[in-house]
Parts: C-alpha cells; structure tokens; sequence
C-alpha cells in the first residue's frame, strides 16, 4: 500500500467532519442531505483503504452495500423533499419546529 | 355472700346500660324507675353485705381483665371496712339524691341521658370504692370523670356548660397523669397492682420513693378532690344539674381523692414529707376556698367553694394522720352537703329558676320546710356545736393541734382561721338568702314532693352524724374509728387541751355568725371593690392559668401545625416536588422542536464520548 | 447461496419476499383490510417458522445467526408487526392508508429487524439496521394530510441520515482498526494494545453515537418526544418497542464480547445511563400530552436497560430480554389505545381531551391506566418483575450505584405515570364520546393486558424461555 | 415448618383469593350496580367467617398453625409461602371484620360502585396477604397490591383535594417501599453467595450473616418502608391528607389496616431479620414514637375538621404502639399489638360516625358542626362513644393497649413511660374539643334530620360491642398473642 493507512483516515475524517459541519450549519434541507452523503463518502475512503490496508475484499464489499443503501436513502429522502415542498412551500429546515416541549 | 356484693357493684351499671341502650324506647316512668331501682338495690345490697364486710372484709374476683407477662389485673373487689363505710355512704345518699332527681328532672325530655348517666356514675364510683387493686380503682377513676364530664354539660346546647365538662374533664385528667404514673412504678417496685399487697409490702421501699410515689397519688387526689393547684373546675362544674352537684361534686366524686389517700394510707404515712404535704395542701385549699366562698353571688358555687373547702379539711385530716377523722368528716360533710344542694335546687326552683343570692332573699316565706332543712345545713357546714359537722371537723383539728410541732400548731392555726370563715360565709348565705324580702321579680316553681322529702333523712344524718364516732370527751365511744380498727387514731388529749379546742371552736363560730348578723342582716349590695372582686373570681387562678399554660399550649400546637407541618414537613416534601417539576420544565426548554437544535446535541454528544476516550487514552 | 442458508433464513424470507409480493399486488387490488390480513398472516407465519424451525446452519454467509437467541428476536418483532397491523385496520381506514404499500412496508421493516438482532457481523448489523430504519422514514411521515407527520418524518429522516453516516464511519474506523467485520475478530481490534486501537475506540465512539439515537439516549434523545408525537400511532408503537429493541438485542451480544477489555466503553455506558434515566425522568414529568409522555419514558426505559447492557453476561441478557418484552407490551399496548380513541381528525393524546374518559370508555381506559402501572413497575402487573430482574442483576454484578439512580427514577417516574390515570378517572368529565373502537383494537389490547397482568402473577415461563435462549 | 403442608386444606389461600374472585365478579357484572354491593357482601361475609374458622386451628403455641408454601418463581428464588400465627389470625380476623364494616358502611355508594366495591376487596386481598406471606417478594407484592385500589379510592370517590392526596399517599408510600426491595434483594444476594440458595424465605434469609453495618443499612431500608407506612414522626405528612379526603370505607381501611401492616412489618421482618441494629435503633425509636404522641396530638387540638383531628389521632395512638415496639417486653407487646387492634375498631368507628354527620350536615368544619346530639341522639351517642374510647377512658378498647404498654414501658425506660402518660392528657384535650365542637353547644340544624337508619345501627352496634368488649374482656386476644409474641421476643434476641 503506497498510501500509510494514517494519511488516508485523517483525509477521511476531515471529509467526514466536513460532511458533518456542513450538516449542521446548513438550513436547507438539500444541503444537509449533500452533507450527509460527504460523511457517507468520507466511510466509503475509509473502508476502501483499510481494505487495502487489510489485504482483504470484505471492505469493499460493504462499500457496495453502502453505496446501494445510500442510493435507497437517497430517494426517500429527495421524495420527502418534494412532498415537504409542497406541503409547506419550503424546505427550510426551520420552519418546521411546530412540536416541541 | 359473692353474689351480693356483684350485685352491689353491678345493678347500677345494668340500669345506666339499660337505660342508655334501650331508654328512649321505653315509656316515660319507666328510665326513672328503673335508676332509681338500681340504685337502691345497690343500697340494699351494701346494707347485706354489711355484716361480712368487718375484720378481713369480703372478697370476690369476677374475672381476669388484664393478663399479660408479669402483669395481670382483675376485677375484683374488696370489701372491708373502709370500703363498706364508704360504700354505704355513696350508695345511700345517691338512692336518696336518685329520688329527689326524679322529681327535679320529671320536666326534662332528657331525662333517660341524665339518669343512664347518674347510674352509671353510682357504679363508676362503687368501683372506686371497692377495687382491690389500683387498675380497676383506676377504671372507676376516670369512669367518674367521664359521668361527671357529660352530667356537667348535661344542657349542652350552652355552650358554656359544655365548656365547664370538659375543663372539670382536663384539669382531672391533669391529676390523673400522676396517678398513672405513680400506678406504673408501684407496679414496677411491687409486680402487682393489689392494693392489700402494695399496703403490706409498703416498708421495703426506701423512704425517697416513698415520698415521691405518695406525691404522685396526692396529685391524683388533687385533681379529683379540686384541691390546689387543680382546683378550677370545681366552681364551674356548678353548671350542671342541681342533683349532679349533690351526688358528684358534694357528696361522692370530689371526696375519692381522700378515699384513695386512706386506701392506701399505710404507704402514704409512712413518708412524714408527703404527709406534710398532704395536710399543707388540705389546709390551703381550704383557706382558699372559704375566702372566695364569702364573695360569690351564685348559691351553687358558694357551695361549691364550700365543698373544695370541706374537703381540704378532709385532706388535713389525712395529712395529720387521722384516717378516721377524714372518713368521719367525709361522711357528715356528704350528709349535710347534699342536703345543702339539694336544698339550693330547691331555693332556685322557688326562686323561679334564679341563683343569684342577690337576688333572693324573703325565701323563708315560700317554702318553711326547705328553709329549716337548708338552715340546718348551713349550722352543720358552719361547725355549729354538736351537728356533725361540729364533732368532724374538731377532730380534724385536735387530730392537727395533738401533733404538737410547730408546723401542725400553724395549720391548726389556718384550720382554725378556715372555720371562723365558713361560720361567717355560711350565715352570709342564710341571711342573703331568707333575710328580709324577696328582691327579684320571678314567681316560685312548683316544687314537687319527690324534691322535698328525701332531703329530710339527710338533714337528721347530717346532725346526728356526730353520734357516728361521737368523741369520748362526749362520752361517745368513737365508734367509727374502732370499725375502721383504727383505735390509735383515737384522740387522748388532756382535758385542758380538749376545753381548749372546743372553747376556740365554738368561739370562731360565734364570731362568723356575728360578723355575718351584723354585715348582711340588712341587705347592702356593694360588694364589688377590688378585693371581693378578686375572691368572686377565685382569686384570678383561671386567668392565670390560661396565661401560664393554655395559651403557651396554643402557641406551641399552632407553631407545630402552621410551623412545622405546613412549613417544614409539608413545605419541603412539595418545595422537592415542585423542584423536580421545574427542573423537568427547564429540561423540557431542551426539545424545542428546532432540527438545527437537536443537531447540536449530537455533535456534543460526540465531542464528550470521544473526548472520554481521549482522556482515557491519555492517562 | 446454498438452499442450507435460505432454509435458515427462511422467517426473514417470508417477511421480505411477502412485503414485496405485497407491495406489487397492492398496486393492483387496492383491498386495504385484505393487504393487511394477509400481512398479519405473513408476520405471524414468520413468527411460527422461526419458532419453531430448527436451522440447519448455524450462521448463514458470516453474517446472520441462526442461534436460539436470534430466533427469538425474530419472533418477538415479527409479533410486533403483527401487532402494529392488527391495531391498524381501523386506523388505515380513518387515515385511507395504501394497504398495500402500509402493509409491505411493516412487513419489510421486520424483515430488517430480525436481521439486525441476528447479525454477526457489522456488516449485517448496517444491513438490518438501514433496512428498518428506511422503512420508518416513510412510515412516520405515511398519513398526507397531516403536517405533524410530515415534520416527523423530516426530523427522523435527517437524524436517521446523519446517524447513518456515523453508524457507517464507526463501522469503517472499527474495520479499519481490526481487519474484519465479523463481530469476534473486529473486538479484537481495541483489545490489543497498540497503535490500532485508538482508531477502534474512534469507531466505537461513532457507533455509540448512532446507537444513542436509535434507542434515544440522552443528550441524542432529542427527536424523540417529536416524531412519536406527530408519527401516526400504530407507528410511534413500533418505534417506541421493536426499534430500539432490535438495536439493543444486536449490541448485546457485542458488549457482551468486549468483556474486560472494553473498560472505557463502559463506563461511557454508564454515564449515558445515568443521565438518560434522570434528563429522561425529569423531562418527563412536565409533559400533557399522552404520546409525549411515552417517549419521554422510552428514553427512561432505554436507560434502565442500558443497566442491563452494561451488566451483560447472561444476567445482564436476561434482565434485557426479559425487561424488553415486558416493556413492549405496555408500551405498545399505550399507543395501541392511542390508536383506538383516534379520530379521523386527530389522536386523542393531550391530557386535556382524556378528561373524565375513563367512565365514558371504562375498559380501555382501565386497560390504559394498567399499562402505565406496569411501565412504573407497580405490581402486581408484569413491569414489577422486569425492574425486579433488572435491578437484581444490577445489584448482583456490582451496579449498585445504577440500581439505586435507577429505583430513584422510577420513584418520580411514577408521578407522570399517574397523570395519565389521574385525568382518565378523577377529574371531570369534559370528554366526549368516542368511537367504540372495534374488535380487532380490542383483540391487541386485551392480549397485551393479559399478558401483562399474567406476566405480573406468573412471569415463570418468559423467564424460562428467556433462561433457554440465553444460556 | 410443617412439612405435609400440601395435604391441608388451603384455607389461607383460600382466604386470600376469596376476595380477588369476588372482585372480578362484580367488575363482570359492572353493569348492575346491585349486583356488585351483593357480591361484595357475600364474598366479604365469606371472608370473615374464614377468617373466624382460622381461628378455630388456633394452638395458643408459637409456630404457624396454619402454613402453604408453593414453588411459584423458581427464576428468582420465590416461593409461595403463607403462613398464620396468632398474631396473624387476630390481624386477619380484624381485617375481614373492617372489611365487612366497609362494605357495608358503602351500600349506598352509586358512583361505579362496580368498580369501587372491587377495589375495597382487592384492597382486602393486599392487607391480608402482608400479614400472611412468609416470603420476603411475597410480602412485597402484597404490600404494592395495597397501594392501587386506595389510591383509586382516594382518587376518584374521595372529597376536594383527592388527587392530591392520592398521590402523596402513593409516592410516599413507594418511596419506603423501593428502600425496601432493594435491601430485600441485596439480602438475598448476600444469603446467595454465604450458602450458594437464592432464596427469600423469611426463616432462611434469617440465618444470613451481617456485619453489623450491613445489617444497619438493611434495617434502616426495612424501616423506611415500614416507618412511612405507620407512619412514624417525619414521615407521615401523607396520612392527614389522605385520611381527610379519602371515602369513609378507605378511611376505615387505611387507618384500621393499613397502618397497621407497617407495624407488623416491623415485628414480623425488620426485627427478627436485624435484631442488632434493632437493638441499637430502639431509643430512637422511642423518641420518634414520642415526638409523634405529643406532636401529632399538639397539631389535632388545633384542627378544624374533624375527620383530621382523628387522621391526627391515629399518628398520635401508633406513636404509642410504636413505644410499646421500643419497650420490648412481652407485656409492651402485647399491649402494642393489642392497641393496634383496637386503634382499628376505634378509629374505624369514628371515622364511619364522622361519615354518618358529613352525610346528613354536609360538612364536617367543627365551626359549622354542633349540637348532633339534638337532631341525631343515636347517631351522638355513638359518636361520643368511639371518642371516649379513642382518649383512652377505661373499660372501653383503647385503653387496655394503651396500660399494657404503659406498665412494660416503665419496666424498660420509665421516662419514656412518664413522656407518653403526658400524651394521654393531649389526647383527651383534642378528642373533647372535637366532641365538643360537634355533639354539643348550639344546633347547627342538618339538613337531614334523619337518625341512624337500618343499615347504620347494623353497622354502629357491632362496633360498639367490640369497642367495650376490647376493653372490658381482651383476655383472648392477649392469648392468642402470648406465646407467639414471646417467640419473637427470643429470636430478637434481646435481654
């Protein structure tokens, strides 16, 4: 592996925390799903490396599971989108915080 | 023989039952009839077991009452002489008191209540009388208290008079609590309650317990017997009906503090201080009570101040060693002042149902008959040479004066001073009462028969009572003493010293008399200075006590209840309550439905765990 | 695939090959009772086979198991499903579900929680774990015409997303650290010293992070009390039991694992449990309405039963398994009377509607207020014995600080467990009548009293089964 | 103890679950509220008339006459065990009698009285199962099972602040008893790892050996359980609350029964289990039992409803059972336990006497009261009877307690003696200002003039009986308890 393990999960993490960071700044539901998907794809590096840093295919299979189900999750939540959109006009996560308490 | 004596102690308990339970449903004479039924088949009874009850006395036990580990006490009774006389007494005069009831209550709806309760009360103080051992004593002890509690507040729907029982109920239960106490260490010293073993087995003690054990048994007597300090209730125990003062607060109740300090008499003397002190109290109180006998307006509570008086005597009696003194005492004094009450029922009837004596006067006019009974009741009570009285009350103080020390000379002195006083206050009554003419406006009641005639045995047993244990300087043979077998009370002074007595007696009675004659001959209301004022008030001791110790009370139950229930215990169980409730309602500004919000519990959940694992990592 | 592994997996099978056939045919027969009967009938099979089917292989592919225990879990959620569908045939009518879509959707998300509770494997763990937790994002937000529902699905779809991502990265890191997914080996990644087990530990982090919101620990609870509030009730039922209870049954074999070596991680646990059953507790107290409330106290609950993870071992398992199953019929039984007072408006859940109902509706109202006893742990209803069991373990493996927070909490837990009754049976009536309900309401509450009253009298037999499956 | 157990005839069962069928009969003909008052009766005379031919196996001796025992959950350790002695049979009789009362005392109860005749007699069930159970789980279940039907019957049939009440009643009341379970467990743990048997058999679990500290912490756990249900000084601030505003049938209950489990509790668990840190407790016991007198009786004097002044009496008399506890001695027990009894028919009494006022005057404001015995002599004179029983006067129940424990508190600390003769005093004080306040002075005119009907005499005069029986003749009672309480008193271990 020409890449040390250590180079490619800091990378990962940053990925990660900036997936994260842009999950919890952005008001707008699109936004927050995009990051959402850049944490998802920070895991995806991180299992491919170790993979390889494993000499093993057991990581990359997951990543393909991962990538199926974040497709699935994907569509669920751009239909959720829609559907919020029409109903309420507006996909501001903020304007939704009619319970509380 | 047994049965007898069951039956002495019992009839009157199954017609108060019996009229308790069943009398309002049985037609009208019939509650009165079977009182007064009970009652004098208790008389009878006593009179058979007379015979037996000398010597050894008569004993039955009916059955065991309380049982447990060491402890047993039993009901069982014991007649011996003491009690016999005693008895004899309390059942005599309540047949007769019974018989003047029925006529002085014949117009009182109530009357089942009165009369379930008057026998209740005859069978509350035979109990008394003839428990052999303390606990039972004690069952009759406050089974009088109670009668006497719901008999005082008989016309209950004044609150007043309601008011009056339940002070004559507290202020005795105050002289009770000593009375308990000092029956839970003779229990404790003896492991038995039998009043014949604690008796025998007296002189083990040592003389300390003795004397605070025979302290505690005066405080019960004190509140039973209104003596100082416990006094208060008696005057105003005067609200209930005029028999119930006669039976309860003359004749029997009031005087079972002196029973119980002869009962157990062999204990008590065998403490010179508690003797001391016995007698002190008995001489104070009767001090106290004639002084503020010389100011009341109301016939009942001169009386009744004449009663807490008659009865210090009594405990003087006692005090200065004189067991037969104090019974003989006890017995004219019941004679001649249930007469006296009854009397005064009488009066206030012809009156038209007033008490005040201010307002009487002329009442000879209305009725001859009771004005020579009450007059030889009033000569009796005054110590008029050779009524009963008389011949009691000079054996109390010969029995004082024959003491010889110090101490007992100056309480003869006060007895002495005491009987000039209940000479004088004795014929102010008469002579505010018959003198002249009748000063207030109401028209006599008609006084039925049944109110007038049992009054006349009395008034002989109140003159004659002397014949009782008639002194030997009269030729008599102390016959009462020499029943109770106790001949050393009998007195041998020298003939000096007896001239002396009788001299000085008859000699303050005159001078009361006089001093009387001449003051209320006429009558002259104005007596409201500040000293008679003082003396119609008792002295001011009701104030005094309210201030001392029912308003500390109140403010210590107040600031238990409003302080430290509502405040403290109650205020920190909801003050927790509510704090849990708030932190709840802080926690809960927590979820305020913003995602953005929520997001950033994530990320601090994060930050904590991993930074626990960093720190963990570090170490 | 060998015909071996499908045979074992056969209950996962049916559930997921039937919520397809059901999906695709529902489309066609828009019969709504009839999708939901043969849906209940397909859960219920399920739950037969797995009961009572031996498993020819032990575990399929290197990532189910077939074991005793997985079984179990399998019936428990596929009874849940059933449930939920028994209690919404009325619910589906009022609100004009899609039967079939409703159907299959519940279907599939047994399907995914019996895989997770049987996961051996991270990866299978990610699998099941997604496949529900898909299914739940459209179901919370299933009734259209209301716009609680859809904020609930909003505020659960994007906590479920980012949870995902750290459930996925914690996967990653723990793979990374240890070479393997496979439950026993990936362990020994953060048990050896070295280099590596900061990355383990890392991954764990994030894991607990993602199981904190699934089950709703505190500080990541806060979802909760929303998306039960606005999801519709039959659903909040099932995310309140067999959600969380397929991601406790799936960690407990993984703590279970971690033993000594797992020290740190612990005591995470512990302060997680601590606070959750206290934030929980007090949190609750306030709350008026009937569905809040019960998240609230699902959140307590998931502490109590983290007292259970943390103790672990077959002491620990048991207390869990037999807590969870106790804890589900209450609580499922709650919303299940949610569901039957629903109108076609709304759900009866503010206290102030619940006014003096309990003499207009006497059975259900009794039912209602029995389930709260049991949540509070009053016997004689079966919630005594849970915590009994759950605090005897505590205390036998020396948790006694646990045990005791835990008897304090349940003590001022009992207050909001009484508010309910209190305004059921003794306030005025201000009420007014509501639909009867209809039988197959009162079939699910009646089984779910029965149990619970039965259980509090006689739990012997959970206990042995529970004894059976975790040895 | 006996081991042919399984070949007797069931009767404790029998007795225990008689009420729980009953229940269920009248929740199944909720409907007709008729039925229920009747099936309520039957099963309640039922139960009494068990209860009187339990006493027929009575031996006088100490052991359990009359003893179960059922494997029931294995998994835990718990067993089915019940067992009778004669402190049990006099407790059990007293309850089934008090239930009897209540029934009875509720017939005109028409706010679904199904479901209110129900609780009374599942409340019956929990009472007579504390004083059955000889497992310690057993015993606990018994002691939560009492806790639901009172807080329904505070809650929903009692008067202004039920719901208030109803809870501070049962939160106090679980917070004693969680103490409780989690000493039970940790007991049974540590009685686990010493013999290798999980059990809570009360005679096992008596065989543990504790360290004194141990044994402390346990006792101190016991107590909180047993010392809110008596209640002891601090922690009753629950009782006047739900005395005052429960329905007459749970007032009964309560103060007739209920405090008397925590008593028994004592005597029955905490004691023999910890007799050290018993010992060691005793004074302060006393001195709680004392400020509890005097205390509570000070807070009565001022009450203005009456139905308080006698919640305030009961802390006041258990104050004085609690003494007796202290004392022990045989005859302190005794005496404890027989004032325990007649603090059941007395206060019971009252209550049901205040509850015939409250119905025909509509209130029960001592202000607004007085003058009963005018309209209602009957209904007065019974009324003035339970108070004078509930102040101590001889010859009537609550005295012969009260001077057994009087005469065996001296023998053991005659402070303490002379302190609690001062409560009596108290005592009298507030029971005669509320006798006072309501049977005499001036009329406060009822708005129903009626007398005691039918239905109330048959009521008042079973309990008037037993009020002069207890206190004329108690002499079977302190029998039956002899030998047992003697037994307890060795196990204690005490001088």
């Amino acid at each position: 592996m020409i890449v040390p393990l250590e180079h490619l999960l800091i990378l990962s993490t940053i990925l990660f925390l900036l997936g994260l960071t842009c999950v919890l700044v952005r008001r707008n539901l699109i936004m927050i799903l995009i990051g959402v998907e850049i944490m998802l794809n920070a895991v995806g590096l991180v299992l491919v490396g170790a993979s390889a840093f494993w000499q093993q295919i057991d990581g990359q299979v997951m990543v393909l599971f991962l990538m199926a189900m974040t497709s699935a999750e994907v569509s669920i939540s751009l239909a959720m989108v829609v559907y919020l959109q029409r109903r309420k006009n507006s996909i501001d996560i903020r304007s939704f915080d009619e319970m509380r308490g | 023989m047994a049965i007898l004596l069951t039956l002495l102690l019992l009839l009157p308990l199954l017609g108060g039952v019996l009229n308790a339970c069943l009398g309002n449903r049985l037609p009208k004479p019939l509650p009165v009839i079977i009182a007064n039924g009970a009652v004098i088949g208790s008389f009878l009874a006593c009179l058979g077991c007379l015979p037996q009850a000398g010597g050894e006395g008569l004993r039955v036990t009916v059955f065991t009452w309380l049982s447990s580990g060491d402890f047993q006490a039993d009901i069982g009774l014991l007649l011996d002489p003491l009690a016999a006389i005693m008895a004899l007494m309390v059942t005599g005069v309540a047949s007769l008191i019974h018989l003047y009831a029925a006529g002085y209550m014949q117009e009182d709806a109530d009357q089942t209540r009165f009369f379930a309760l008057l026998n209740l009360f005859v069978f509350a103080m035979l109990t008394i009388v003839l428990a052999d051992n303390l606990l039972l004593m004690f069952l009759g002890w406050e089974g009088v208290g109670f009668c006497s509690y719901g008999l005082i507040g008989f016309w209950y729907r004044k609150t007043e008079n309601a008011a009056a029982g339940r002070k004559a109920f507290i202020v005795t239960r105050i002289g009770d609590l000593f009375f308990t106490i000092g029956l839970l260490w003779l229990f404790a010293l003896f492991g038995t309650l039998g009043i014949e073993a604690i008796n025998g087995r007296a002189t083990e003690l040592d003389p300390t317990t003795i004397t605070i054990i025979a302290l505690l048994l005066l405080g019960g007597a004190c509140g039973k017997s209104a003596q100082l300090p416990l006094m208060t209730w008696l005057p105003d125990a005067m609200a209930g009906p005029t028999p119930v003062s006669a039976l309860i607060h003359a004749a029997t109740m009031v005087t079972a503090g002196v029973y119980l300090l002869c009962r157990m008499f062999p204990l008590v003397s065998l403490s010179p201080l508690a003797m001391g002190a016995i007698a002190l109290v008995g001489v104070l109180t009767a001090l106290y009570a004639a002084t503020c006998a010389l100011a009341q307006r109301e016939i009942k509570r001169v009386l009744a101040y004449s009663t807490m008086s008659q009865v210090g005597y009594m405990f003087l009696a006692v005090g200065v060693g004189s067991v037969s003194a104090a019974m003989f005492h006890l017995l004219t004094h019941a004679f001649f002042k249930a007469l006296l009450f009854m009397a005064a029922g009488c009066l206030i009837n012809l009156a038209g149902h007033e008490n005040d004596i201010y307002l009487m006067g002329g009442m000879r006019q209305r009725s001859k008959t009771i004005f020579w009974l009450f007059v030889a009741g009033l000569f009796c009570l005054a110590g008029a040479p050779l009524t009963g009285g008389f011949f009691s009350k000079d054996l109390i103080l010969a029995a004082a004066f024959a003491q010889g020390d110090l101490f007992h000379l100056g309480i003869y002195g006060l007895g002495l001073l005491t009987a000039g006083i209940t000479s004088l206050y004795s014929f102010r009554l008469a002579y505010l009462v018959f003198a002249g003419d009748f000063r207030g406006e109401e028209l006599p009641h008609e006084l039925p028969g049944l109110m007038q005639w049992p009054l006349v045995p009395l008034a002989f047993l109140g003159v004659l009572g002397g014949l009782l244990n008639l002194p030997h300087f009269f030729g008599g043979h102390s016959w009462l003493s020499g029943w109770l077998s106790r001949d050393h009370d009998v007195l041998h002074l020298s003939m000096n010293a007896e001239y002396l007595l009788i001299g000085s007696a008859v000699g303050v009675f005159i001078l009361g008399w006089l001093i009387a004659h001449l003051r209320y001959r006429k009558f002259a209301p104005r007596e409201t200075g500040p000293i008679s004022g003082f003396l119609l008030a008792g002295w001011q001791f009701d104030a005094l006590f309210d201030r001392v110790l029912i308003q500390p009370f109140r403010a210590v139950c107040g600031f238990c209840w409003q302080g430290l229930e509502v405040g403290l215990v109650d205020g920190l169980i909801d003050g927790f309550a509510r704090t849990c409730v708030a932190w709840g309602q802080s926690l809960r500004l927590l979820a305020n439905g913003r995602i953005a919000f929520y997001l950033q519990g994530f990320a601090w959940g994060l930050l904590v765990i991993v930074g626990w694992f960093l720190l963990r990592a570090a170490v | 695939m060998s015909f071996a592994a499908l045979q074992s997996l056969l209950p996962q099978l049916i559930l997921a090959l039937g919520a397809t056939a059901v999906l695709m045919f529902g489309a066609w027969i828009p019969k709504r009772r009839l999708w939901l009967t043969v849906g209940l009938l397909l859960a219920l099979s399920a739950a037969l086979v797995a009961g009572l089917m031996e498993a020819p292989l032990a575990e399929v592919g290197g990532m189910y198991a077939t074991t005793l225990y997985a079984r179990f879990c399998t019936v428990v959620w596929s009874l849940t499903i059933a449930a939920t569908l028994l209690i919404s045939f009325r619910y589906a009518d009022l609100h004009r579900f899609g039967g079939g879509e409703y159907t299959s959707l519940l279907l599939f998300a047994a399907a995914g929680m019996s895989l997770l509770s049987a996961a051996t494997s991270l990866i299978g763990l990610f699998l099941g774990l997604e496949a529900f937790t898909l299914v739940l994002y459209i179901l919370i937000a299933f009734n259209r015409t209301d716009d609680r529902g859809a904020e609930a699905g909003l505020k659960y779809l994007v906590f479920g997303a980012v949870a995902t991502g750290f459930l996925a990265f914690g996967i990653a890191l723990i793979y990374a650290a240890s070479g393997s997914f496979h439950f026993q080996e990936a362990l020994a990644g953060i048990q050896i010293e070295g280099a590596l087990r900061p990355i383990g530990l890392a991954g764990w982090a994030m894991l607990l992070v993602a199981v904190g919101f699934k089950i709703s620990l505190v500080p990541f609870h806060l979802w909760t009390p929303d998306v039960y509030q606005g999801a519709p009730a039959p659903i909040s039922g099932v995310l309140a039991t067999a959600a969380k209870g397929a991601v406790l049954t799936a960690f407990l074999p993984l703590l279970t694992m971690l033993g000594e070596s797992g020290a740190e991680i612990k005591n995470v646990l512990w302060l997680l449990a601590i606070i959750t059953m206290l934030v929980g507790t007090f949190a609750a107290l306030p709350q008026t309405n009937l569905k809040r409330m019960l998240a609230y106290s699902s959140v307590v609950h998931m502490g109590y039963l983290l007292i259970a993870l943390l103790v672990g071992g077959s002491d620990g398992g048991q207390a869990l398994l037999f807590y969870l199953v106790i804890y589900s019929f209450a609580t499922f039984g709650a919303f299940g009377v949610v569901t039957s007072f629903a109108t076609e408006h709304e759900e009866l859940q503010e206290y102030e509607d619940l006014r003096g109902l309990g003499y207009l509706h006497p059975r259900r109202s009794i039912v209602l207020a029995a389930f709260m006893l049991s949540l509070a742990g009053i016997p004689p209803l079966a919630g005594f014995f849970a915590k009994f069991g759950l605090f005897q373990a505590a205390l036998r493996n020396g948790y006694a600080g646990l045990a005791i927070i835990g008897v304090f909490a349940s003590l001022v837990s009992v207050y909001y467990y009484l508010r309910p009754i209190i305004v059921l049976f003794m306030q005025e009536r201000s009420a007014y009548q509501l639909h009867p309900g209809s039988k197959s309401e009162y079939l699910l509450l009646a089984g779910c009293f029965v149990a619970i009253l039965a259980l509090g009298i006689y739990p012997e037999p959970l206990l042995n089964l529970v004894v059976l499956v975790l040895p | 103890m006996t081991a042919d157990s399984s070949l007797q005839f069931p009767l404790l069962s029998l007795l225990l679950w008689l009420p729980i069928l009953g229940a269920l009969l009248c929740l199944l003909w909720y409907k007709a509220p008729a039925a229920s008052r009747w099936i309520a009766l039957g099963t309640s005379t039922a139960v009494f008339v068990l209860s009187l031919v339990a006493g027929l196996y009575s031996t006088g001796s100490a052991g359990w006459f009359l003893y179960e025992d059922a494997s029931w959950i294995e998994h835990f350790g718990i067993r089915y065990t019940l067992g009778m002695d004669g402190i049990s049979l006099l407790l059990i009789i007293l309850t089934a009698f008090l239930q009897l009362v209540a029934v009875v005392i509720s017939w005109d109860q028409d706010k679904f009285s199904a479901l209110f005749f129900a609780l009374i007699l599942v409340l019956g069930t929990g009472i007579m199962g504390v004083f059955l159970a000889l497992d310690l789980i057993l015993f606990y279940l018994f002691w939560e099972l009492m806790l639901i039907p009172m807080f329904f019957l505070i809650g929903v049939w009692g008067y202004k602040r039920k719901v208030y009440a109803a809870v501070k009643f049962f939160l106090f009341t679980l917070a004693g008893s969680l103490c409780l379970l989690l000493a039970v467990i940790s007991l049974h743990l540590l009685h686990g790892e010493q013999t290798g048997v999980y059990t809570f058999a009360l005679e096992a679990l008596q065989q543990t050996r504790l360290s004194f500290s141990q044994e402390m912490l346990f006792y101190l756990c016991f107590m909180a359980a047993f010392a809110v249900k008596v209640p002891i000084f601090p922690f009753h601030s629950w009782l006047p609350d739900a005395h005052t505003e429960a329905p007459v049938a749970a007032s009964v209950d309560l103060a007739g029964l209920l405090l008397k489990t925590g008593v028994y509790g004592m005597i029955r668990f905490a004691f023999p289990l910890f007799p050290h840190a018993a010992e060691k407790s005793l004074p302060v016991l006393a001195v709680l039992a004392l400020i509890g007198l005097f205390y509570a009786a000070w807070i009565a004097y001022l009450q203005t409803d009456i139905k308080r002044i006698v919640a305030y009496s009961s802390i006041s008399h258990l104050g004085f059972v609690l003494l007796g506890l202290a004392a022990w001695n045989q005859t302190a027990w005794e005496g404890s336990l027989l004032l325990m009894i007649n603090h059941g028919v007395t206060t019971g009494a009252l209550f049901i006497a205040i509850a015939l006022i409250h119905k025909r005057t509509g209130t029960r404001e001592i202000a607004k009261l007085g003058g009963i015995w005018k309209s209602q002599p009957n209904l007065a004179a019974f009324f003035l009877l339970f108070s004078l029983a509930s102040l101590g006067l001889p010859g009537l129940a609550n005295f012969s307690g009260e001077i057994l424990i009087l005469i065996g508190t001296f023998s053991s600390n005659a402070v303490w003696a002379i302190f609690a003769v001062g409560g009596v005093l108290f005592s009298a004080a507030y029971i005669l200002r509320m006798v006072q306040g309501t049977i005499w002075g001036p009329c406060c005119e009822p708005f129903d003039k009626q007398d005691l009907g039918g239905r109330e005499w048959l009521v008042l005069i079973p309990l008037a009986v037993l009020v002069v029986i207890l206190g004329c003749y108690p002499q079977p009672l302190l029998d039956s308890l002899r030998e047992p309480v003697s037994f307890m008193l060795r196990q204690g271990g005490q001088p």
